[in-house]
């Protein structure tokens, strides 16, 4: 029933990965969800990242319908998914075989063994059955006959049929791992009490598939218990668990109750940006227009049209969406209106890899439109913090008067990880340049000498009434002018006024050293993976490695050019095939920036960065 | 619009400062004067009004007009006046279109603008040409139309802006000459009256690119004889003298002459625009002799945000939240000492 | 197509080597069987088959064909389908689109391809929904419909599609249930022999986001009371018992019983599917009860190649170049030494 | 009558500048090419500018409804138009106003005195007549009541109305010029001859008034006859004289032809790219298939099917048009089909200046896409050679199997200069990557190993079939391929595509000097400009002042990081607010690249280059 192929030392570890896989209707997604609640409910740091195919429902058993779900917990703080895997749970053949190459050597497979048939195990195209041909020898293989188990502890509990029994088997296999990091059970029990409320039937049968689960591998004690993983020190105060998208649709939200505007959507779905749509729409409480455009020129048409009316308007998009809003883009950068564009990349060129990560828009978002026409970008890092960063964008488009693009990117915008609540209170006011009422010469583009910001005139005030459009404007009245003199003015007032935005955002810092031998650069999603493998490295005794993390892009820190000098060697790691290390480039001239680049869908290895941050500083 | 209006309006109040610059003798500046002189009897604010435009001759209306306005990018126009509209439905929101803005490049926001029902006012400058490109065939120039981008003759079967817009399920939909300016003003009224979407169709003379192609139907001399002027519950009576009506025949509309075989006014079709099936309308705005003008069609729906209004309040009552705070703090949260 | 196919294809010839990734139960499945089953009929060699997609579950479609193909962006399918077949006119060229694809961010396409009347044949899997996005409404979806962004139910009034389809001049429009394999493929050879763009909606399920949207209407047991399958030259007769017949009262279409109220076959409506006004398909395709299925409408009128190639062949004969150096050397040239 | 306010030394002058301005009604442009193609027939090199009002037809007598012809013919080189007017013919006040800045000082207005009647003035904005109050002083005014003495020529012909009568005034202005210059009046008389074949009383007017200028301007002697411009010295050959939107059409025409395959043109209109799509829409003889779109989308998906089924495909367009269709290329660009996209750039953002000239659609050709998406961009840099880059860009769309974005801008769009016409037999061969019969185990992406082109197997081809999309494809089958590897695999592999394209254009070369204190640096449109300026301060004695002007931007010549070390300093050069310049600082480290910018919707004038050389030299 249960078999250790190898025994190892139980380990205290500080932090584990694990990854749930099966079939897309075994409830992976569910069961990563339920396992890293539980565990940031029980203190720990957490980080997760689903990985779903990109068919619906790809015929099952296949390889390619595999649906995972990785979790990471910590008593330290973890700041990515993790990329090598601890513990690999997988309920069918087609999900070891995909799944495998991620879990450590000599570290645990949990499998159900009743799943490992002669069909699975053809679909998933091994000729022989792993379990049996040694080819596992190097890990932990234990395996239980999970879908007979479920079914045993279901045979009194009345109103199931055989479809809805095989599918709670996922819940024996979440026993079994609450049981070994010693989780409490009873959040999901909970969870199941509120889903299924109307349904008691399957409350029933989830608890007692779960706690089947978890008295089974407590009573056989196959099990070494020695995995506590103690709550992380993390800073105090309330948490709860946040996805990525979620996090940036609720930083519109907070950033539209401190501004005192209402928020206006515009939008048109494309995965993975679809969620922060999904979770406006839920929001009709608060008043949002949460407006599901034909296509992504008329969702950002729609923003344009809500900003002019005095709105904070958003659109949201991914990579291919934010090509075709570039000429509107224009449009709306010419008019010198607030309006954040948030672009959460995926794998491209074109269609690409539409459900993986990467961070190969950075160009576009700098130069993605006709004519000199530049805007803020800025990048978040963290799935809690693209609260802060659509927080910000929103703040900077109201302040300066211009659009604004939030860069964020499939991996963190799907992966979920604590977040301190951030109450209104704590958040920082926003300003914004709206003319109240009409005084004697208003202009819409007179400006705010500090910032360059104009003048918001809003329809429906009386005596502001004007005309702006896409013709160069008059640098007072807004009316068409194209002399000369006029487009030259136009064209750097409107490049001043992104670049003293350097005035109002922080400065980069470092972390881990100050100067010294290398500086590892980074911007947006990539924070954790950098950020753990630095730690590393020094932990590892090399004490010189710097780590410098740009959220802010355009424009850039002011002291970015007297940090740099501080390092011998730059390097800067990136998601693509090395964007933001020309922009460094384009701005500083007599460094040379080394480069590390990956484009394979994937985040960043942390084997791999220590590799070349090693070799750089041998 | 139910803003109570202090100042009584005239045409000169919605004159801008900015020079007016279409070509002498286009019927721009007709529709234009009209609008200026229409408003004033729509009793709206003037601070209330919009219009956006995206890029044409045409487009460049709302320079002109002494209102909140844009000139956005070619085709987007209904989007962007979507968005104004969703955001502040206190406004009295006219997107200013060409043909080609409306029905080349921008023919999918006006497909999907008309669907949706949301209470717009779209002008349509239908002159059959690229006019600010200097001359180039457009979605709606004829079959064989010697232009720019076709000298040996336009190929591609033209649309019917009237049947394009009732097949996208448009409520309301009018045609007018643009040579009769209180024509054109009264329209315009009905137009900002009526809630939801609604398209008129200026037949609009290009004096330099397309001259004269509307003539045999709109000019002075025969104009009566060769339009169907329709008004809601009214008889299809047209002609200089009054005598010509439609009636039906099976499932098409024919013209017969009051008077002659025996037919009275009785006989004579009566319009009845606010019906909800389009039969009738569709034959109507297909009509080759006479060509229909008017409002052919006017159906009271409900708009886009009446719909998304009462949902809101519904949410609104069953929901617990009313601040960011309480959702943020609900559900499954933890503390961390 | 008049090629000669040397060798008789069935249905595995047109099988690609590409496993199919639709969720099991997906009508996408049938259509791509009818597809592979209607090929052979059509007398076309596999070398000259193309198939054009924007992106959806639907739009996957090519990859599973054994033919050229060609998997685009998203809306986009009618424009490159567009510049195949104007670059050769002899390729069988096939739009597979889904509702999102084609009439949202793709109206604007779908309208135009439509409206020039280019020999292509688009199949729309009409779903009512984005499936691939994983369950958003779409510009078909019904108002009230809840999905995942529209979780309090849909406010924006759906297209018909073959009413905005006739609105855009469509010369042939066929519609038809997801589940009636034979039927599809029959309506797919007919669209292929017909000369021009045609256009066939398939009310496919969904069975992930929008399972049993069409079951009153598709769904085996009240299929034949619910529909009409018309076809041209033949009475509109519809029913179980076929004794329920379709006449015209005024402009509306009314069901009557045959037998009932003195009501003969005779009395009943006979389809005119070739016939060039539209107003009958168009009452057709608006209808509720019974909803009409099979070719609506299919009016033969000249295609865009004919046109042009007409053209050109004039423009080659009365001209004096054929090869670019006449032209270079034409008109006001000079010698420098 | 006639007033000469300055007399002046005759000079000998090697070239001349000429505007004829006046309303939009008054035929200036056809003044003008009258004037430029005669004086090409006459051997000397010309270079000319329109410049239109953007307005169809704007009030008679307003300013801006200005319409201007500029022509600079030599007897040496002329590289552009000129930038400071030897003569100025202005037929009304408005003209005048709006033009006399360019003049040299101390040269020559002719004005035509019965325009500057009172309501014109006004119109023109003049408080007092120019030609009275001592304005022009410094100018040498030629007043001749033009409008009176056509009238008068014309008394005698029948059939004329007013308003044709006074509509042939212009042809009175360019007989003086021709007499003022030693032109020959032929070419116009045949012209008429040709134009109004119908209408002969039409060519009796216009044929009477010309020669009444000429007539006029000989018999009183007032104007000296040293103007004397002799024939330049031009490779000898057979010439004619060609706009640049013309040369780019031909340039396509000739390299279908030369290819063997069929022209395709998918596009949409926009000022100021509409004159390609008017040229080609003509040449249906050739069999030259141009589709008007509904949209720019539409002309590049129709140009991406065209080419899919084995036509040379090119789409047209402007600034705004590129960036919508931004998406649409980036799949040509993973499915590596060959296509030409034209950019005619003009004065941007949004809407900015549509119909003047810039060159701010740099950044945008290169990244305007998501995704990581080169393909080849290249820039013409004169009227004439808009023919062979668009030749140029066809052919290695064609041999590399990618999109290549060619930019002009509307300064050589709309200017015309001699070309000397090269036949099919002197152009180069053009190969495709055609298969043209199936082969065993044939594949999509099997690759040429020189240039990396991938096999082009097109729709009728027995035995090719398959199917290619925006998803990621795999790098044999061109089937979808997601995975990690084949991702970089494929992304590394298109990028080395397009970079060994180095291998097939040529090296870049330097004028006037090979090594020194000075490299000037230009790109596109701006070559005449610089040219001149540069061989200028050549001529003026600067000696150690070099010029680099590139056509081939990505990627760059193989030699231009050499070609940098050689000089101490260098100035970039841009219409724009440095982007070319940013290119160079990605790409070459340790280099201070200088910048001069000019974002004016003009072209660079002479005086404002040569002062800024001087500044960096002295
Ligand atoms: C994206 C984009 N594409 C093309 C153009 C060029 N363009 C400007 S107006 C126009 C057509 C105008 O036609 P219409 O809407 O009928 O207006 P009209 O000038 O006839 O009033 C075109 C093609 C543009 N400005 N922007
Ligand atoms: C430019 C762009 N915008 C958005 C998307 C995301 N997207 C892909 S398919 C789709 C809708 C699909 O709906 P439909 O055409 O009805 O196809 P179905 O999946 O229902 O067959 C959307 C919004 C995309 N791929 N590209
Ligand atoms: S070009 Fe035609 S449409 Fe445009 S302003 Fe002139 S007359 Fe009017
Ligand atoms: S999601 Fe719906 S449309 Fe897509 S494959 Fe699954 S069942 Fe078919
Ligand atoms: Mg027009
Ligand atoms: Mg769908």
């Amino acid at each position: 029933m249960i078999t250790e192929k190898l025994k190892l030392q139980p380990e205290v570890l500080e932090a584990v990965v694990i990854r749930f896989v099966g079939d897309s209707g075994d409830g992976m997604q569910l069961t990563g969800t339920q396992f890293s609640d539980t565990s940031a409910m029980f203190g720990n740091d957490i980080a997760t990242f689903p990985n779903y195919p990109s068919e619906i429902r790809a015929p099952q058993g296949s390889l390619y319908g595999v649906s995972g779900f990785q979790v990471h917990i910590g008593s330290v703080e973890v700041s990515t998914p993790g990329d090598n895997l601890d513990l690999l749970v997988a309920m069918n053949p087609a999900g070891l075989k995909t799944n495998l190459y991620a879990l450590k050597p000599g570290h645990t497979i949990i499998v159900d063994t009743d799943a490992f048939n002669k069909k699975n195990l053809e679909k998933a195209q091994y000729d022989t059955n792993p379990l049996e041909d040694h080819s596992l020898d190097n890990y932990r293989v234990i395996q239980v006959d999970m879908t007979s188990l479920t079914k045993e502890a279901l045979k009194n509990v009345e109103g199931l049929d055989n479809k809805a029994i095989t599918r709670s088997k996922n819940m024996f296999a979440l026993g079994m791992v609450y049981w070994m990091y010693g989780r409490a059970k009873e959040h999901t029990i909970d969870f199941f009490n509120k889903k299924f409320k109307t349904k008691p039937h399957l409350i029933e049968s989830n608890t007692k598939v779960l706690n089947a689960g978890y008295y089974f591998a407590e009573t056989l004690e196959l099990i070494p218990n020695a995995y506590t993983i103690s709550p992380a020190k993390m800073p105090s105060g309330t948490y709860r668990v946040i996805m990525g998208n979620t996090a940036t649709a609720w930083g519109f939200l907070a950033a539209a109750e401190k501004s005192g505007l209402e928020l206006f959507l515009g939008s048109y779905p494309i995965t993975p940006a679809t969620d922060i749509l999904h979770e406006m729409v839920k929001h009709k409480h608060f008043g949002v227009k949460a407006f599901q455009a034909e296509d992504e020129i008329a969702g950002i048409a729609s923003a344009i049209g809500a900003a002019f009316a005095g709105d904070l308007a958003i659109t949201t998009t991914s990579g291919p969406g934010l090509a075709l809003k570039g000429e509107a883009l224009g449009l709306a950068m010419i008019m010198e209106l607030p309006l954040v564009v948030v672009n959460v990349q995926r794998g491209g060129p074109s269609t690409g890899l539409p459900t993986k990560t990467e961070q190969s828009d950075l160009m576009q978002a700098m130069y993605g439109r006709n004519g000199e026409s530049p805007v803020i970008v800025i990048a978040a890092s963290t799935p809690a913090n693209c609260f802060n960063f659509a927080f910000q964008a929103a703040k900077l488009a109201l302040e300066h008067m211009t659009p604004v693009i939030l860069l964020t990117d499939g991996y963190i915008a799907n992966g979920s990880a604590p977040w301190k609540i951030q109450s209104m209170e704590e958040l920082p006011e926003i300003k914004n340049n709206i003319t109240k009422t009409a005084y004697e010469n208003w202009q819409p583009y007179t400006r705010n000498e500090d910032t360059l910001a104009r003048n918001w005139g809003i329809p429906g005030t009386p005596g502001l009434e004007h005309r702006i459009g896409g013709l160069e404007k008059d640098s007072v009245t807004g009316n068409v002018n194209q002399a000369p003199e006029n487009h030259e003015k136009m064209t750097k007032i409107r490049a001043e006024k992104v670049k003293r935005v350097q005035n109002y955002i922080p400065e980069i810092k470092t972390e881990f050293a100050d100067s010294g031998d290398l500086l590892v650069v980074g911007w947006g999603g990539t924070y954790g993976s950098l950020h753990s493998a630095v730690k590393q490295v020094n932990l590892e005794g090399y004490k010189n490695i710097g780590f410098a993390h740009f959220n802010y892009i355009n424009p850039l820190p002011k002291n970015t050019e007297a940090l740099f000098k501080r390092f011998k060697k730059i390097l800067v790691c990136e998601l693509n095939n090395g964007q933001f290390v020309n922009i460094l480039r384009m701005n500083f001239n007599g460094f040379e920036f080394l480069q590390f680049n990956k484009i394979q869908g994937l985040p960043f290895g942390n084997n791999e960065l220590l590799d070349e941050f090693k070799k750089l500083v041998k | 619009m139910e803003a109570i209006v202090e100042k009584k309006y005239t045409y000169k109040d919605f004159e801008s400062d900015q020079e007016v610059r279409w070509c002498p003798g286009c019927d721009d500046y007709v529709i234009l004067r009209s609008m200026q002189k229409a408003l004033p009897e729509m009793g709206v604010k003037k601070e209330e009004v919009v219009f956006v435009s995206g890029i044409g001759c045409s487009s460049r209306f709302p320079y002109y007009m002494n209102t909140y306005g844009m000139h956005s990018i070619h085709g987007r126009a209904p989007g962007i006046a979507s968005g104004i509209k969703l955001a502040n439905p206190k406004l009295s929101v006219w997107v200013m279109t060409g043909d080609g803005d409306a029905m080349a490049i921008g023919g999918n926001h006006f497909i999907h603008v008309l669907r949706r029902n949301i209470d717009l006012n779209i002008v349509l400058f239908n002159n059959e040409i690229y006019g600010l490109t200097k001359g180039q065939f457009s979605p709606t120039s004829v079959v064989g139309q010697k232009t720019k981008s076709s000298p040996y003759g336009n190929t591609q079967p033209p649309f019917n802006p009237g049947e394009l817009a009732l097949g996208a399920n448009a409520r309301f939909f009018a045609r007018i000459g643009g040579n009769v300016p209180k024509d054109i003003s009264q329209i315009l009224v009905e137009a900002h009256k009526f809630k939801g979407t609604s398209l008129i169709e200026v037949l609009q003379n290009c004096v330099i690119f397309n001259d004269g192609c509307y003539n045999n139907i709109t000019n002075k001399d025969v104009k009566e004889d060769k339009q169907i002027y329709l008004e809601h519950g009214k008889p299809m009576i047209f002609g200089k003298n009054r005598d010509k009506g439609l009636i039906l025949n099976k499932l098409k509309l024919e013209v017969v002459t009051i008077g002659e075989n025996g037919i009275t006014e009785a006989d004579i079709l009566v319009h009845n625009a606010k019906e909800k099936d389009p039969t009738m309308h569709q034959m109507l705005v297909r009509l080759e002799y006479p060509v229909a003008t008017g409002i052919i069609r006017s159906f009271d729906d409900v708009t886009l945000e009446e719909r998304e209004d009462a949902l809101t309040k519904q949410v609104k009552a069953n929901s617990k939240f009313t601040k960011t705070n309480d959702l943020f703090f609900s559900g499954e949260i933890y503390m961390v000492n």
